[in-house]
């Protein structure tokens, strides 16, 4: 089974430890991902804003693309991207007239029966069925999943099976040998693309659900969403202002989490790429007695 | 050979105006087999009736065309007319050259033509008409009333005063429905079982209402008038003939902790248990699911040793009865969505996030905390309650787009209620718009706001979270500026959706009615027949239709009784003869009918039935298809359906539409 | 050119929504060709295919179909019935190589007085253009006949 | 013997069966029904590929009924034809016993008839290579010269009525083509007539046909009837999705609906 | 009895000459099923010369499957009748084989025996037999049991045998005579020879004699129940015979108007001998097989001294069931 990859932007940027975690993870279990050839922009946070056509343009080039390189299915790691990808897709299956139409844009047909998977779906379906013989240390702590928004709506293209209360993330975290924490935050908004323009806003929202967390006792949070991860982890000093209290929890992606459950060295995991020093987390390791 | 007389009407000017009548008239004279013709200015008035009358009896005629208005309008007068000169009403036919031709074609020689067509036409087909008669089906005058709810009580009184019989059927070991678990009801606040409890006691004493309850319908067949049902009467465990309801039994029953249905599991009852002490009968029923005697083979026995009456029977099984009865009206009520439906309110997780009946069983002087408002978790009185209208109503994402009616009045009340009880606490009710459509809601709504202050928030909860002993209420005030709003609250009260009953769809299937994809009942009509169902003779009564509030559920319920009596003033129904039939041949073919009966399937009234054609020894010759004039509306799909032509419709004869369209088109 | 063609059109309604339209156009006082006459069924559902095809034998050149909307049948379900008989006769008609276009289906309901008469003078118009229906009436003959007509037209 | 004749010969000596209609070969080599009603008749059985009737026809005839415990020998058409009859409360009155011969050549009895409903579900039968020819040179064809081909082979008709002699779904004790009150289809034999007959049987078959193609191969003059319902089962799968002779509950596509029927052509 | 000969070469020839003649000339079609049919053709290259047999028998140009005996009209002026007796054509057949020629001799005698029927006999006196012997048979031919063989003359009025190169010409009657000259400078003169090496074989597979005597007892054979029970009841056997002659008079149209019809009709259908009271005489097609079986070689032969088959073998090609007919002759009078 050929499996496709979708990186976007972030992936190769910003959250470069993200890509590199989710491809050591896969090595180490021996899958392999293709990335789709000449993949263009997701269109996230501003096309849509502005020009729906462009908005399905973009992914719907993108699906085309993964078509005829023969992909049945692709994984997309990020929230926004996979929001959009999936959106799109949705959209087009379900409305022949604007199919066609975006089919003109591209100038490229496309069938849409891609599967696309997100990176919780991805390890469930790939990496679980021979992950256990890989995993040699136990995650020791109590870890928040945060799911964020764009996993959990809109409702058509949900990634997760109860929407108001996900525990995909959670299910990993467990493998990984970590005691997953019940809260009330774990499909609240960050702030997202405020990051940048409003800065305060993202502080406090994003504030709310570093504090919650930390008030049920999580010795890190789990994200598999580049921008989450940019707000709880990059903005902490603003977070910090805001809260009146230093709460210095580090955010991991899923995958990181995962790595370290597999022995995968720190850096390979690109864990040293955060600005919350992650140290405690990998203290927290213990070695799994064989 | 046909005698057929022709009555073109001038409608005053309104036909002949534009229609060339005499032409039309003497070309009429002429068509074959007709003997008389003519026109005249008022057909319908008494001397154009008298006319055709007159007409009919000096020519002896054998049917008539009479051309005039739209049969919609006049068919009726002119089938009255003809009968009064001695033929068969059904011998009457009307070319519509009004609404079809003079009022809708300019004078000319073409709208003359159309209308001579149109007489032409109806010619040809009464010449194939036959005698038809009106059907006539006894009434059996008892009426079955499926639910003892409040919607149920009313029609069951309603019709038993009028003088006929009622049986009664309900699930539960006592009538009263959910009206019986309500505190005080809106907008009066008088208590509800005050006002229910003497409805019961009449139920149970009048001698026209048979009761059945702890009792289901098993089966329906039959048609108006003439309904088979099978009733199910589940074992009950106790032989009521015997028991006298003094209550020794549950007094000492051991096993005590079950939860208690009828204050919604937040008290307890025992095995052996009457639901609440004004129940009707108030005489107890065994649960055996957890009744020690049958769940450890024989242990315990406990209330068959204390019964001074000796009534327990343990021995007890379900016993079914046959009653034929005349109509039914279905009043199975509704349910109500529970907190573990709301995953973003905890999926029922907290145990003081409950729904509306719960709290009705809070504020309620007969429910578990004896009418004082405790929140179930630690029995606190809670300071803070947050009262969540639209809970899962009016939500696409959760499936019931519909308004559950009867929210917005009693979350006003359960604030009141609530606020009354504790002054000093705080209600807030998160709503999206405020349905106070009724007699005096309004203004009751606008005193819980106004007098009790009770804090309206216009908006959403998009979750609700423990933290530290605390409920956190996540919300927003859309008319504060969208601002998000959080409160810390000791309980809340979800207004959650009204449903249909679970049992509704089955219940439907078997009284072949039709229903929603809701699973609520369908009237036959939204606006004309709100209360009959498609299948004649089966009313609808209260929720099982949609969500009702009280005085709604009992005016469609009189309402339905009413309907039900109508149908009971006479000894048999007459219908119209316009009914689908299944040919008859002389043996050895006996019927053409070749019983395939894929004509049952698009029968939306499933009136056909099968027929057994045996020889003189009871030998099955040939399983055909019989239509049931009871039932058969007249619709005709089958006849379209039935390939060798064996079903035939009176009145709309596969002769009469052929002989149309050839004489239509053959001038 | 002649006077102009003027076609018959035979109109298959149901009683309770299509009749009653045709009645309200009619009470409106709104003006249609006179090229269709109705012939008057309970329900869609009652309305035989094989009416269709003796109307065109019998010389019509054209016919109109109509009944209640979907979920309005006085009857619940007649038109749902007659809806997939129509979608069958239709297409085989076609297949047998037979003009469809000069059978037109419709739902007009007893409200609808104006799209009946609009109906009408359009389906009138379609079948003006048309011409007359001759199809079958070219096929009256029996093989033999057929070829001596051709002979003796040689 | 064979072990189809070893087979039929168990099943009359255990009871089974006290009539079976079957194949023999006829004088002139061809396979003729033979109506065996005792083990001696036996050996003149045979049931080769070259069995193309649809003996099922004969379930219905009063003297086959009359035999209550009836075998036949059927092939896949004869089978679906049986689905289809049951569906359609026609064989009722008989205990019939149904024998196959599967792809392998192996003989197959079937013991109710869910065995033989799984069955056919699983060896349903594809249009016939020619069929599917013919079919696509007729969609290929412009209306007007459908409308030449099909008028063409009517005249031709004769009115013999062997397509549906043959035809084990018209089962009708009397037929609207010989109705005369009223006269829906002339006697004579012209060529309206005769279209408006075909169109009827087909319309009439639709959705119940079995695709058995018996009718077409068996008309005298060559008329490819069984074309018209073979299309219109194409269009009542595309549309509806049911499939005809394939499971004995809901039997017919076309006394049935779904309110979400989709068609473009009412106005 | 004269004889001619004619190069098989100009046959077509002789054929276009006989259409200039302004007849209607009916000839083997190979039609589309991929079946040879009669029908009227403008020019010899439609004709097909490789049949065994055509699909149906030439019968229907004498006795057409549909003959209007009259029409009527009824308007103010009266009621007009009118039949088109005038309007049968001249008509020649063409390649019609020996038996189905002999077939005419029977027809003749049923329709014009006692109570002459008119239509017939203009039709008949209108039309040529132009027979062309047979060189090959099949399975189902059985001509020689019935004692005619695929050379007999009997019925024709000139029969053509080619023979190689050329073509030998029996002219039977004064129509055939008319026929030769129409293009007399084709035909040359000959003398009487043995047409046997040039003609199909059929073997015979009963003694007529024998089946003529037999069958007087056969009514009550058991085995016409094995002989018929597989009949279908249609019609397809009765139509295609060039013998078989029920007919169904029917009345087309309305008061004003209409016509009476002779249609084709078969003893094979249920409704053949369906009383109005229900009551059926023949009840199943054992019956009615059997009626039609003991029709050709006893009834006919009672009522007009003819067996009424002429081993054709058009019932046994077409019928649905392949029942075969001799076959089952002879099972009976076995």
């Amino acid at each position: 089974m050929r499996i496709g990859y979708y990186p976007g932007c972030s992936l190769e940027g910003s959250s470069k430890e993200y890509n590199d975690s989710l491809f050591a993870v896969a090595e180490k279990c021996g899958v392999t991902l293709e990335v789709i050839k000449d993949w263009s922009c997701c269109g996230a946070s501003a096309a849509h804003n502005l020009n729906h056509d462009l908005a399905l343009a973009l992914p719907a080039r993108t699906l085309a693309l993964a078509e005829k390189q023969g992909l049945e299915e692709i994984v997309v790691p990020c929230a926004a991207c996979y929001s959009r990808i999936a959106g799109t897709k949705n959209e087009i299956s379900r409305n022949v007239a604007v199919k066609a139409k975006i089919e003109g844009f591209i100038d490229l047909k496309l069938s849409a029966d891609v599967r696309i998977l997100t990176v919780f779906e991805f390890l469930q379906k790939y990496i679980f069925p021979t992950v256990d013989q890989h995993i040699v240390n136990k995650l020791n702590q109590k870890a928040a999943c945060y799911y964020g928004c764009l996993y959990t709506r809109p409702k058509e293209i949900a990634a997760v099976e109860q929407i108001e209360n996900p525990m995909e993330m959670d299910e990993v975290i467990a493998k990984a040998g970590a005691t997953p924490i019940e809260w009330a935050f774990k499909t609240e908004c960050c702030g997202a693309g405020l990051s940048v323009s409003r800065t305060d806003i993202v502080a406090k929202l994003s504030g709310k659900i570093i504090e919650d967390a930390a008030d049920r006792g999580a010795e890190s949070i789990v994200v598999a969403c580049p921008m989450c991860h940019m707000n709880l982890d990059m903005r902490r000093p603003e977070i910090k202002k805001q809260l009146k209290k230093d709460i210095n929890i580090p955010v991991l992606f899923i995958t990181q989490a995962l790595g370290l459950s597999m022995g995968i060295p720190a850096d390979k995991l690109g864990l040293n790429k955060h600005y919350v020093p992650t140290d405690k987390v990998v203290n927290c390791i213990v070695k799994m007695e064989a | 050979m046909a005698r057929i007389g022709v009555f073109i009407c001038h409608c005053g000017e309104n036909i002949s105006a534009t229609v060339d009548v005499a032409k039309v008239a003497e070309k009429a004279g002429k068509l074959s087999g007709v003997a008389f013709s003519v026109d005249y200015k008022y057909m319908c008035s008494d001397p154009g009736q008298t006319l055709i009358i007159e007409a009919i009896k000096e020519h002896k005629l054998t049917g008539i065309v009479v051309a005039a208005c739209s049969p919609r309008m006049h068919e009726g007068t002119f089938r009255k007319a003809a009968e009064k000169a001695g033929i068969n009403p059904y011998f009457c036919e009307m070319a519509n050259i009004r609404e079809h031709v003079s009022w809708v074609h300019p004078k000319s020689d073409a709208t003359t033509q159309k209308a001579l067509d149109i007489v032409r036409t109806m010619v040809a087909k009464v010449k194939k008409n036959a005698a038809l008669f009106p059907i006539k089906v006894p009434v059996t005058k008892t009426a079955l009333v499926i639910g003892g709810g409040i919607a149920g009580i009313q029609a069951a009184l309603d019709i038993a005063n009028a003088g006929h019989q009622v049986i009664m059927v309900e699930k539960k070991p006592s009538i009263g429905g959910h009206m019986s678990q309500l505190s005080e009801t809106f907008p009066t606040l008088d208590c509800s079982q005050c006002i229910l409890t003497p409805r019961m006691v009449e139920v149970a004493q009048h001698p026209n209402i048979t009761l059945h309850t702890y009792a289901e319908v098993e089966s329906v067949s039959g048609f108006v008038g003439n309904f088979d049902v099978k009733i199910k009467m589940k074992a009950k465990s106790v032989d009521y003939k015997k028991c006298t309801g003094c209550g020794a039994c549950w007094q000492k029953c051991p096993s005590k902790k079950i939860p208690d249905e009828f204050n919604e599991g937040m008290g307890f009852r025992t095995a052996i248990y009457s639901p609440f002490p004004q129940a009707v009968p108030n005489k107890p029923v065994i649960d055996r699911p957890n009744c020690t005697y049958f769940t450890k083979g024989g242990k315990c026995g406990l209330c068959k040793k204390v019964c001074p009456a000796d009534a327990i029977n343990y021995d007890a099984v379900d016993e079914f009865i046959d009653v034929k009865v005349g109509a039914i009206i279905t009043a199975t009520g509704f349910d109500l969505k529970h907190a573990d439906f709301f995953p973003e309110y905890g999926y029922g997780k907290f145990k003081d996030v409950i729904d509306g009946m719960q709290f009705e069983r809070l504020a309620s002087a007969s429910g578990p905390t004896a009418g004082e408002i405790r929140r179930p978790s630690d029995g606190k009185i809670p300071e803070k309650i947050v009262f969540v209208a639209c809970a899962g109503s009016r939500d696409k994402a959760k499936g019931i787009e519909y308004c559950s009616k009867i929210c917005c009045m009693y979350t006003a009340k359960h604030a009141m209620l609530y606020k009354h009880k504790n002054h000093e606490g705080k209600a807030y009710v998160f709503y999206m718009d405020i349905r106070a459509a009724g007699k005096d809601y309004d203004e009751f709504v606008r005193r819980a706001i106004e007098e009790d202050e009770v804090q309206y928030i216009r908006g959403r909860v998009s979750r609700i979270y423990e933290k530290n002993g605390k409920l956190i209420v996540k919300g927003v005030d859309t008319l504060m500026n969208s601002e998000p709003v959080n409160i810390e609250a000791d309980m809340v009260v979800l207004a959650t959706a009204v449903v249909a009953n679970i049992e509704a769809e089955s219940l439907a299937q078997k009284l072949h009615i039709s229903y929603n994809k809701h699973k609520f009942f369908a009237e036959a009509h939204p606006k004309l027949k709100p209360v009959e169902t498609n299948t004649a003779g089966i009313m609808l009564a209260g929720a099982c239709q949609s969500a009702k509030d009280i005085p709604e559920s009992v005016s469609q319920a009189s309402a339905s009784a009413s309907k039900v009596v109508g149908l009971f003033s006479s000894n048999e129904l007459t219908r119209e003869p316009i009914v689908a039939v299944v040919n008859r041949q002389a043996p050895p073919n006996f019927t053409s009918c070749t019983g395939c009966l894929l004509c049952q399937e698009v029968c939306p009234y499933h009136a056909i039935e099968t027929e057994d054609i045996k020889d003189r020894g009871g030998n099955l010759i040939k399983r055909a298809a019989r239509v049931n004039a009871g039932l058969c509306q007249g619709c005709g799909t089958c006849v379209a359906m039935c390939r060798n032509k064996s079903i035939d419709l009176q009145g709309f004869s596969n002769d009469q539409m052929l002989s149309e369209v050839m004489a239509l088109l053959n001038s | 050119m002649s006077e102009q063609f003027e076609p018959k059109i035979v109109a298959f309604v149901c009683n309770w929504c299509t009749y009653a339209g045709a009645d309200l156009a009619g009470t409106s006082r709104t003006k249609y060709a006179t090229n269709v006459s109705i012939i008057r069924f309970p329900c869609t559902g009652r309305i035989d295919f094989m009416l269709l095809m003796k109307a065109f034998e019998n010389g019509a050149d054209g016919i109109i179909v109509s009944g209640c909307h979907p979920n309005d049948c006085h009857y619940t379900s007649g038109n749902f019935h007659a809806r997939r008989r129509w979608i069958v006769f239709r297409s085989l008609l076609d297949f047998m190589g037979f003009d469809t276009d000069r059978i037109t289906f419709s739902w007009v309901s007893a409200a609808e007085g104006t799209k009946w008469a609009g109906l009408v003078n359009e389906v009138t118009e379609k079948i003006r253009e048309k011409g007359p229906f001759t199809e079958f009436k070219k096929l009256d003959y029996s093989i033999l006949e057929k070829i001596e007509n051709d002979v003796v037209t040689e | 013997m064979t072990s189809l004749q070893n087979k039929v010969t168990e099943l009359f000596e255990n009871g089974t069966i006290n009539l079976l209609i079957g194949f023999k070969e006829a004088i002139h080599k061809l396979p003729v029904p033979c109506f065996i009603d005792n083990v001696s008749q036996v050996e003149q059985l045979i049931f080769t590929p070259s069995c193309k009737g649809n003996l099922s026809v004969y379930l219905l005839k009063t003297e086959v009924k009359q035999a209550k415990k009836v075998g036949i020998l059927a092939n896949v058409a004869t089978l679906r034809a049986i689905v289809q009859l049951v569906s359609e409360n026609q064989l009722g009155d008989i205990e019939k016993t149904v024998i196959t011969l599967d792809a392998k050549g192996e003989l197959v009895v079937f013991a109710t008839m869910d065995e033989l409903e799984a069955y056919v579900q699983a060896n349903f039968p594809d249009l016939s290579e020619e069929d599917k020819k013919l079919l696509d040179q007729l969609n290929a064809m412009s209306r007007t010269e459908r409308w030449q081909y099909w008028t063409e082979q009517f005249t031709a008709c004769v009115k013999c009525y062997a397509c549906r002699a043959v035809c084990p779904m018209c089962y009708c004790s009397s037929c609207t083509v010989e109705g005369n009150q009223p006269q829906w289809i002339k006697v004579s034999s012209e060529t309206t007539g005769n279209l408006e007959w075909h169109t009827m049987r087909a319309m009439h078959l639709g959705g119940r046909c079995i695709n058995c193609g018996e009718c077409g191969r068996i008309c005298p003059v060559g008329i490819p009837v069984h074309m018209l319902t073979v299309k219109m089962n194409q269009d009542i799968e595309a549309e509806f999705g049911a499939k005809t002779g394939f499971s004995v509950k809901n039997g017919y596509a076309l006394n049935s609906f779904k309110p979400g029927d989709k068609e473009q052509f009412i106005k | 009895m004269n004889i001619y000969n004619i190069k098989s070469s100009q046959l077509a020839e002789f054929f276009e000459q006989l259409i200039k003649s302004g007849k209607i000339v009916i000839a083997p079609v190979l039609k589309k099923s991929g079946k040879v049919f009669f029908e009227a053709v403008h020019s010899y290259d439609q004709v097909s010369t490789d049949y065994i047999q055509t699909g149906f028998s030439a019968k229907s140009v004498v006795f057409p499957k549909v003959e209007e005996l009259f029409s009527f009209k009824k308007d103010d002026e009266g009621i007009e009748i009118t039949n088109n007796l005038h309007t049968i054509p001249e008509t020649v057949v063409w390649g019609l084989r020996p038996c189905d020629a002999s077939a005419f001799n029977y027809l003749t005698e049923f329709f014009l025996k006692e109570n002459p029927d008119t239509y017939f006999a203009v039709r008949k006196e209108k039309t040529t037999l132009i027979a062309i012997s047979c060189a090959k048979a099949d399975d189902a031919c059985f001509c020689t049991s019935v004692e005619l063989n695929p050379g007999s003359t009997s019925g024709s009025d000139m029969l053509l045998t080619t023979m190689g190169e050329s073509v030998y010409v029996e002219v039977i009657t004064e129509k055939g005579k008319a026929a030769v000259e129409t293009a007399a400078s084709l035909f040359t003169p000959g003398e009487e020879k043995s047409k046997e090496e040039f003609l199909a074989k059929v073997t015979s597979v009963f003694s007529m004699d024998e089946v003529k005597e037999r069958i007087k007892t056969a009514y009550d054979s058991a085995e016409w129940k094995h002989a018929s029970m597989g009949c279908f009841g249609c019609g397809a056997c009765a139509f295609a015979c060039p013998t078989c002659t029920c007919f169904d008079i029917q009345d087309e149209g309305t008061q004003d108007s209409g016509k009476r019809l002779r249609c084709w009709d078969a003893c094979g259908f249920g409704l053949f001998t369906k009383h109005t009271s229900g009551h059926n005489p023949r009840t199943n097609q054992t019956e009615r097989r059997r009626q039609r079986l003991m029709h050709k070689f006893k009834y006919s032969v009672e009522n007009l001294g003819i067996v009424s088959c002429v081993g054709c073998g058009r019932c046994i090609r077409n019928c649905p069931a392949h029942l075969n007919i001799f076959e089952n002759i002879l099972s009976v009078t076995k």
